[in-house]
């Protein structure tokens, strides 16, 4: 970072009465702002255009890395972090739809809830959300043909339906309960379930791995039981989502079984089972 | 055609009925105190006619719940329209002319679009916008289907007419198979097969199956007979046409179109086959239509003062008016008169049916209007796409049409007086 | 210089840069983790006709390993990199990959990468799985065993190679006990390996042969069956054996260590076991950059 | 009464011959006149220095109906993001390979065009078709209704191919769909893929009706003949896109007999199986063909690189191209036993040896064909390239520095060996004026569109005299349609609805009641519906100008 870098603290004034849009809304994009320019700075509130700062009180601290610390309830609030490069987010409560969608760098961690379509296309960096998330996390916008592509998604509550809907690349986190087609049509990645899962988890994927941790979901007819030796790859999958914590600790610990599928498409993703 | 009123004894009227997306049009009218259905004895154009009002001078506007003239109307409604920052332009059941009109409206007022039949509409386009689609048209499956599997559906319950539209014109062997349903008599026809196959679970499970089998990928547990006997009848037909209904087909629909039509590219490797989605209803396919070739892009898209988007997710009317993301509702529903629009503590406007019962709530302006193909001709397409159906008047009863409200809006706003626009 | 009645030639070891790698192998057990490694280090003696030189450099404990198996750390050294590529891919391919239980890892973190995995995954014929974990991608080879797991690349470094240390003995008896003792401690040192066989070998060469057609050929001046016939000659009567030691390293300062340790074997034994001097081959500083002075490699203070 | 003069501007009307004179140009009431030096006017613009030509035509452009529409159903993530622009005259719209109907036509005319026609108008989607056109502003816009893999004809066919039941039910057609001309797509080769054939060579016999695609073109350019339609028979030739195809397109030539016709897109068929690819340039082989036989015209279907869909009524070449497409999603269909639908989305590659070589193939037919009056330009919107790309076109054709600048980036093999690289030919403004606005004109028989006579509609674009093409002709200085300023240095300065080019042959009504029996058995819709009124044809077209094209034998007794 050659700019300066600074912390931006943005303080909630008073919830809005449309959804708001904080695309652009970045780290890079304020670092080189003072604080008053940083409150000039244009953001979509239903169909106008209003000023950061009417929304938000602004303070601006000088810091080693770019940021950006939100407080207050952002749950209208969308697009935060969008297409963000680098620099870290924090948000102190819950955040709106599309929260860290097509990140390609950077931390951004909420500490309540995110909405519909969190990390969806995410690209790299790092979603962290303490809370749960809605549905469509870590999936593809309309058309696109690949979900989130890279970067690690970490959902500490809950997640919607549709989890990682697409999914192509990277690695998810859910502590908590999945909805139904959770890793509906994954087209490659990781994702590690803590809790249970809702109905046709897998549905249609092609690749990708996902590794149930907790409830042992059903296996659909088309997943196939492939009795191999799987130490190898699961030794080294399972130390590595152990870093993760919670359910995840003891992976490396429990032996599993491995399903293929889904054979109604590809057939090349698979479902690890520990025991 | 607007002569009014007609004799009693006049010969039925040649007509083309809008009340289902199947658009009939082999079909007439008489016309006398009501109107009857004659060539047909669909029981959903019956059930339509019937609530024809038999006197439409009765339906006036209103403001407010107050009987208002069309031009005070008009001005309240464009007052609204100007102190709206947001407006979700939803319902949107009218003809092709209606949209249009509308959409010049929606455009000027930087407005979300959206159908009372959205979730349905959008279960049709995701697996189109997702993964592509083959699909085919009433005449093809007319001449050429020997084999046609209805999905999870059974086609005559929401479009009464469906077998006999696609009734071959001359004898011709084929088989109809329910997959997930009881067979249904209205299918029956000399030389056709109907057959009941149950789900193997439900129908996701049930396509899973389906789409490996048609793959000959080897399952690991032997699949239920009547599912693989139907999969080596579909690999064999010569043309097999799957037929489902994305609005029957749950929260998850667009995934149930994406496996049908997964199967289908499968089986066009090597034989042939095509998709069918029963829907578009209210004209919900023509919305859909007309908004995707002005704008570029689909219906749950906002043309927003800053760009257009496209969010069938987010721009869904349930959820644009649960999250209060607009600040006003233009309600437009010409077929229906239960149709009327969502709760919403939200200033509406409603272009509706003449017979639709008064909402009770927030500020609003009614103006009913003509419904196509009654008080109106028009256009509308018909539920397999790409065909547009002429609508004929029935009757001149005096209300006006969407197009010619949403045009007298516009411009009232356009008149510099109004203060509206910027 | 003399130490402990050996003599300590005023020269230097002369090497020359290579690109090398370090690859980790690891099998159900210590055994068939060796029979990969061993096979894959096969035939890997000098650059001149095998392509690489390669060794084994030590075991790994379970606990060193990427997948909690035993394992064996191997080093391959070659001329260039894309050399050395193929010298991978082919040894990998018919050694690692054919031998039953194996799966193969980068065995360094830093470096231009190479293909390791990656081109060995069409032995699975479509049916490879790619896994990333934690940033590294591996490929899953279905095999009769069950699969092969291969990391994607190896990273490359510069390395250094062509290390050595000649034993001038009395017989060959000396000679070999000498250099064995040498090798024993030279192996423990990490980051370099011995590729001749045993450690050792004894054709050291000189660059360049009357016979057009080969680039190196015997080390005259160092062939005890030339004293006094060949015109220059580096030897004096009583010695009657030499051996040399060839030591391939990661850096510079491994090879050093290792020449070091050596060299301290064999001076520890003293002159009575029947070592006459040490020296080392060097060619004027024509042949590489990286010159190993063996005095002051034994004693820095006494040489600097 | 409104009157307006252009002074000074230098005129390219190759129509009268005019290369590059400099005259003022008079209009009144949307025509253009004579008018005295002196006579007053109601506006006037100096555009001495100038460039003046008559509106573009495009006369192969996927402008409107069905499988336009699907394409922008298809690739909502190429219409990403989509703002508006900050002009009150436009209303919302985007995209960019296959924009929303509005936008193509601001875009259009922003770039001097002032017509353009859909080539690919399925009989039974002419409705949506017409409503499609009609809300594309400002552009005057016609259709060529798609025939020839409708199981009626092929049906007529394998009856014998009595030439006046083909002809009076080509004729009911073109009045049904209210068409500007007929296309045929895949002679034959759209019906028998919807009986599972894979592939129909113009010799091979259709596998249901035993027709061949030989028969199928030979009838219906008789049966335009016949009926004098002005345009000729539009053919997109058997095995679209396939090496080696140049011998199906010269049998589609000999197919004709001598009869008019247009070759489309013909970039896509003229393939040899030569060079290591088995892939090779056959430009000249076709160009010799057309060179030789006056009665074929010819369109080229350029390539652009970068992402594009194509979009065409041939299931059976996109059922093939689905695998080569990018991203791998396409829609296919069969429709109402008259045509059928394909939509792939591509993208150009220039390092594909494939791509690059279609981009020379391209360019190599503009060069080298001897007669620009035969030539038209298109890329074939959206399939070679959006119609956003014709100012590029135009310069890498007028200008040879710029084109072996382009030619040294494609893929080395083609790089190094096109043929384009020895042709030294840079075409003029005059030769441009015709592929654009004269020759279009003239083979749709648009007696006063396409150039600056009096007489002729004030379709007028003023061009910026610039060194650099493409700049010149992406942003005109002004455009007028009918008199009326448009556009203005780029930007939408009126919105006219455009008007709807069809012709009305005569034909004998008897065969309406063999219609209404196929219909009957066959059908989905009343045949009561199956025609277009022109009153319901203005009220789809929305409301614009019906501007009928006389076909010089039979008069316009219609139906």
């Amino acid at each position: 970072m050659s700019a300066p870098a600074a912390v931006f603290e943005l303080r909630l004034r008073a919830l809005p009465r449309f959804r708001v849009d904080l695309a652009g809304v970045t780290p890079l994009a304020l670092g080189a702002l003072g604080e008053a320019e940083a409150g000039r700075v244009a953001i979509r509130h239903g169909n106008e255009a209003l000023a950061l700062g009417e929304l938000f009180e602004i303070r601006r601290r000088p810091a080693n890395a770019p940021a950006l610390h939100f407080e207050g309830d952002l749950s209208r609030f969308d697009r935060l972090a969008w297409e963000m490069e680098d620099g870290e987010i924090r948000v102190d409560g819950p955040v709106g739809h599309y929260a860290a969608a097509r990140l390609r760098g950077g931390l951004v961690a909420v500490a309540g809830d995110a909405g519909g379509f969190a990390a969806c296309e995410m690209a790299g960096g790092e979603l962290a959300v303490a809370g749960s998330v809605g549905d469509f996390a870590a999936a593809a916008l309309p058309g696109s043909m690949d979900g989130m592509r890279g970067g690690t998604l970490v959902v500490r509550g809950d997640a919607g339906a549709r989890f990682a809907d697409r999914m192509r690349r990277g690695t998810a986190f859910v502590f908590g309960n999945a909805g139904d087609f959770f890793a509906s049509r994954l087209v490659a990645g990781t994702i590690a379930l803590g809790g249970r899962c809702g109905a046709h988890p897998g549905w249609a994927m092609r690749r990708g791995t996902l590794v149930f941790a907790g409830e042992t979901p059903a296996v659909p007819a088309t997943f196939v039981e492939t009795g191999h030796d799987l130490r190898v790859i699961w030794t080294l999958l399972a130390r590595d989502l152990a870093r993760a914590g919670g359910p995840f600790t003891a992976l490396p610990d429990r032996r599993v079984r491995r399903f293929a599928g889904d054979i109604a498409v590809d057939g090349k993703g698979e479902w690890l089972l520990p025991e | 055609m607007t002569a009014s009123p007609t004799p009693t004894d006049a010969p039925p009227l040649p007509w083309t009925c809008p009340f289902c997306a199947l658009l009939c049009d082999g079909v007439a009218l008489a016309r006398g105190e009501t109107l009857e259905l004659r060539g047909s004895d669909c029981p959903k154009a019956r059930q339509a006619l019937a609530q024809q009002p038999a006197d439409t001078a009765a339906a006036t506007p209103t403001i407010d719940g107050r009987a208002a003239s069309l031009d005070e109307a008009l001005d309240a409604a464009a007052r609204l329209l100007a102190g709206a920052t947001l407006p979700l332009f939803a319902g949107l059941a009218t003809d092709v002319a209606g949209i249009r009109s509308l959409y010049a409206l929606a455009s000027a007022r930087d407005a979300i679009l959206d159908h009372l039949l959205g979730d349905a509409i959008m279960a049709s386009v995701r697996p189109l916008q997702d993964r592509g689609v083959y699909y085919t048209t009433l005449a093809e499956v007319r001449t050429r289907a020997d084999l046609i599997v209805c999905f999870g559906t059974r086609p005559a319950e929401r479009y009464p007419e469906f077998f006999r539209r696609i009734a071959p014109g001359e004898p011709r062997r084929r088989e109809i198979v329910f997959v997930g349903t009881d067979t249904d008599p209205a299918a029956a026809g000399p030389d056709t097969e109907l057959e009941a196959v149950p789900f193997a679970g439900d129908a996701f499970d049930t396509l899973a199956l389906l789409n490996a089998l048609a793959a000959d990928r080897a399952l690991a547990a032997p699949p239920p007979g009547p599912l693989a006997g139907l999969a080596a009848r579909l690999q064999a037909a010569r043309y097999a046409v799957i037929v489902w209904e994305p609005g029957a087909s749950g929260a998850q629909g667009a995934l149930v179109g994406e496996a049908i039509n997964r199967l289908v590219g499968t089986l066009n490797a090597r034989t042939r086959a095509a998709s069918l989605a029963l829907g578009g209803s209210q004209g919900g396919y023509t919305a859909n239509q007309v908004v995707t070739w002005l704008s570029g892009l689909p219906l749950r898209t906002g043309l927003f003062r800053d760009g257009l988007r496209h969010d069938p997710w987010a721009l869904a009317t349930a959820r644009v008016l649960a999250g209060r993301n607009a600040d006003l509702l233009l309600w437009v529903s010409s077929f229906d008169p239960s149709a009327t629009p969502p709760a919403a503590d939200l200033p509406t406007i409603i272009l509706g049916h003449a017979a639709m019962p008064p909402v009770a709530g927030a500020p609003q302006v009614f103006i009913p209007v003509a419904t196509p193909g009654i008080g109106a001709a028009g256009h509308l397409f018909r539920l397999d796409g790409g065909v547009v159906v002429p609508l004929v008047q029935a009757r001149d009863d005096g209300l006006p049409t969407v197009a010619a409200i949403a045009g007298a809006i516009a411009q009232r706003l356009a008149a510099p007086a109004s203060g509206a626009g910027s | 210089m003399e130490i402990n009645g050996i003599a300590i030639d005023d020269t230097f070891a002369e090497a020359f840069p290579m690109k090398a790698t370090r690859l980790v192998v690891t099998a159900h057990n210590e055994t068939w983790a060796m029979h990969a490694a061993v096979a894959a280090t096969g035939f890997a003696t000098s650059v001149i006709a095998c392509g690489c030189e390669a060794g084994i450099e030590r075991h790994l404990d379970a606990a060193e390993t990427p997948d909690g198996r035993p394992g064996v750390a191997l080093l391959m050294f070659s001329m260039s990199g894309k050399e050395l590529a193929k010298q991978v891919e082919r040894r990998v391919g018919q050694c690692v990959l054919t031998c039953p239980t194996t799966a193969v890892y980068a065995g360094l973190a830093d470096g231009e990468p190479i293909a390791l995995g990656r081109n060995l995954r069409f032995f699975g014929d479509g049916w490879q799985i790619s896994k990333m974990i934690g940033g590294v991608r591996y490929w899953r080879v279905p095999v009769m065993d069950g699969e092969f797991v291969a990391q994607e690349t190896t990273p490359v470094v510069k390395a250094v190679g062509g290390g050595n240390l000649l034993i001038l003995a009395r017989d060959t008896d000396a000679a070999l006990a000498a250099a064995e003792a040498a090798v024993a401690t030279m192996r423990a040192v990490p980051g370099v390996i011995l590729p001749f066989p045993g450690g050792v070998v004894r054709s050291g060469s000189k660059v360049g042969s009357r016979y057009k057609a080969l680039p190196a050929s015997t080390n005259e001046a160092f062939c005890p069956a030339l004293t006094g016939l060949a015109a220059k000659t580096s030897l004096t009567p009583e010695v009657r054996c030499v051996m040399e030691i060839v030591i391939d390293g990661l850096t510079e300062a491994d090879v050093t260590t290792a020449t070091r340790a050596g060299m301290q074997a064999i001076l520890e034994r003293g002159a009575a076991a029947g070592v006459v001097r040490l020296s080392a081959g060097n060619y004027g500083g024509k042949l590489g950059p990286f010159h190993f002075h063996l005095r002051r490699i034994i004693a820095p203070e006494a040489a600097s | 009464m409104s009157t307006l003069r252009l002074r000074g501007g230098r005129l390219y009307d190759p129509a009268h011959g005019i290369d590059g004179e400099v005259c003022d140009l008079g209009v009144r009431d949307g025509r253009i006149v004579a008018l005295h030096e002196n006579e007053p006017v109601d506006r006037e613009h100096d555009v001495s220095g100038m460039i003046v030509m008559a509106g573009g035509i495009d006369l192969h452009s996927h402008i409107g109906g069905g499988k336009v529409n699907l394409a922008r159903l298809l690739l909502p993530e190429d219409h990403r993001p989509a703002p508006r622009t900050d002009n009150p005259l436009e209303l919302a719209s985007c995209g960019a390979c296959t924009p929303g109907t509005l936008a193509t036509g601001y875009r259009y005319a922003e770039m001097g065009y002032t017509a353009a026609f859909e080539p690919a108008m399925a009989l039974s989607n002419a409705r949506h078709a017409h409503m499609e056109m009609g809300d594309t502003p400002i552009l005057d816009h016609g259709a060529y209704v798609m025939l020839g893999n409708d199981e009626l004809l092929l049906e007529m066919l394998a009856e014998g191919g009595d030439p006046a039941l083909v002809r009076d039910y080509v004729g009911w057609a073109i009045n049904a769909a209210r068409a500007m001309g007929v296309k045929v797509v895949n002679p034959g080769g759209i019906s028998a893929f919807k009986f599972n054939q894979r592939k129909l060579d113009v010799d091979e016999p259709h596998v249901q009706h035993r027709v061949t695609p030989r028969q199928v073109v030979h009838a219906l350019a008789r049966a335009l003949t016949e009926l004098a339609v002005p345009h000729p028979l539009h053919i997109h030739a058997s095995n679209l896109g396939v090496a080696g195809n140049i011998a199906s397109t010269l049998a589609t030539i000999d197919a004709l007999e001598g009869l008019r016709g247009h070759l489309t897109h013909v970039q896509f068929h003229s393939y040899g199986t030569e060079g290591p690819h088995k892939f090779s340039s056959a430009a000249l082989a076709l160009v010799e063909a057309v060179n030789a036989h006056p009665n074929v015209s010819i369109d080229v279907g350029q390539i652009i690189f970068g992402q594009t869909v194509t979009a065409s009524g041939d299931t059976m070449t996109q059922i093939r191209n689905a695998a080569l497409g990018s991203p791998r999603k396409w829609v296919g269909a069969d429709i109402e036993c008259d045509a059928g639908c394909g939509l792939v989305p591509f993208r150009y590659r220039d390092q594909s040896y494939v791509n690059a070589l279609q981009w020379v193939i391209g360019l190599e037919i503009f060069l080298l064909a001897n007669d620009p009056w035969r030539v038209v330009l298109t890329t074939d919107h959206p399939n070679g390239g959006p119609f956003t790309s014709y100012p590029h076109l135009i310069r890498l054709l007028m200008d040879k520095s710029f084109r072996d600048e382009q030619l040294a980036r494609l893929h080395p093999e083609v790089a190094a060996h096109a043929a384009l690289r020895e042709i030294r030919r840079e075409l003029t403004l005059y030769e441009i004026a015709i592929m654009t606005r004269a020759a279009p004109a003239r083979l749709l028989g648009l007696a006063d569109r396409g150039h600056l006579g009096v007489g002729a509609a004030a379709d007028i674009a003023v061009y910026r005299e610039d060194a650099d093409r493409e700049y010149m002709f992406r942003t005109p200085e002004y455009v007028f349609k009918d008199g009326e300023l448009v556009a203005r240095q780029g930007r939408i300065v009126a919105t006219p609805v455009g008007g709807t080019h069809f012709v009305e042959p005569g034909f004998d009504g008897a065969i309406e009641q063999r219609i209404a029996r196929y219909a009957e058995h066959h059908h989905a819709l009343d045949f009561r519906n199956a025609a277009i009124g022109r009153d319901e044809l203005c009220t789809c077209a929305n409301g614009g100008q019906l501007l009928v094209t006389p076909c010089a034998v039979h008069g316009t007794n219609g139906t």
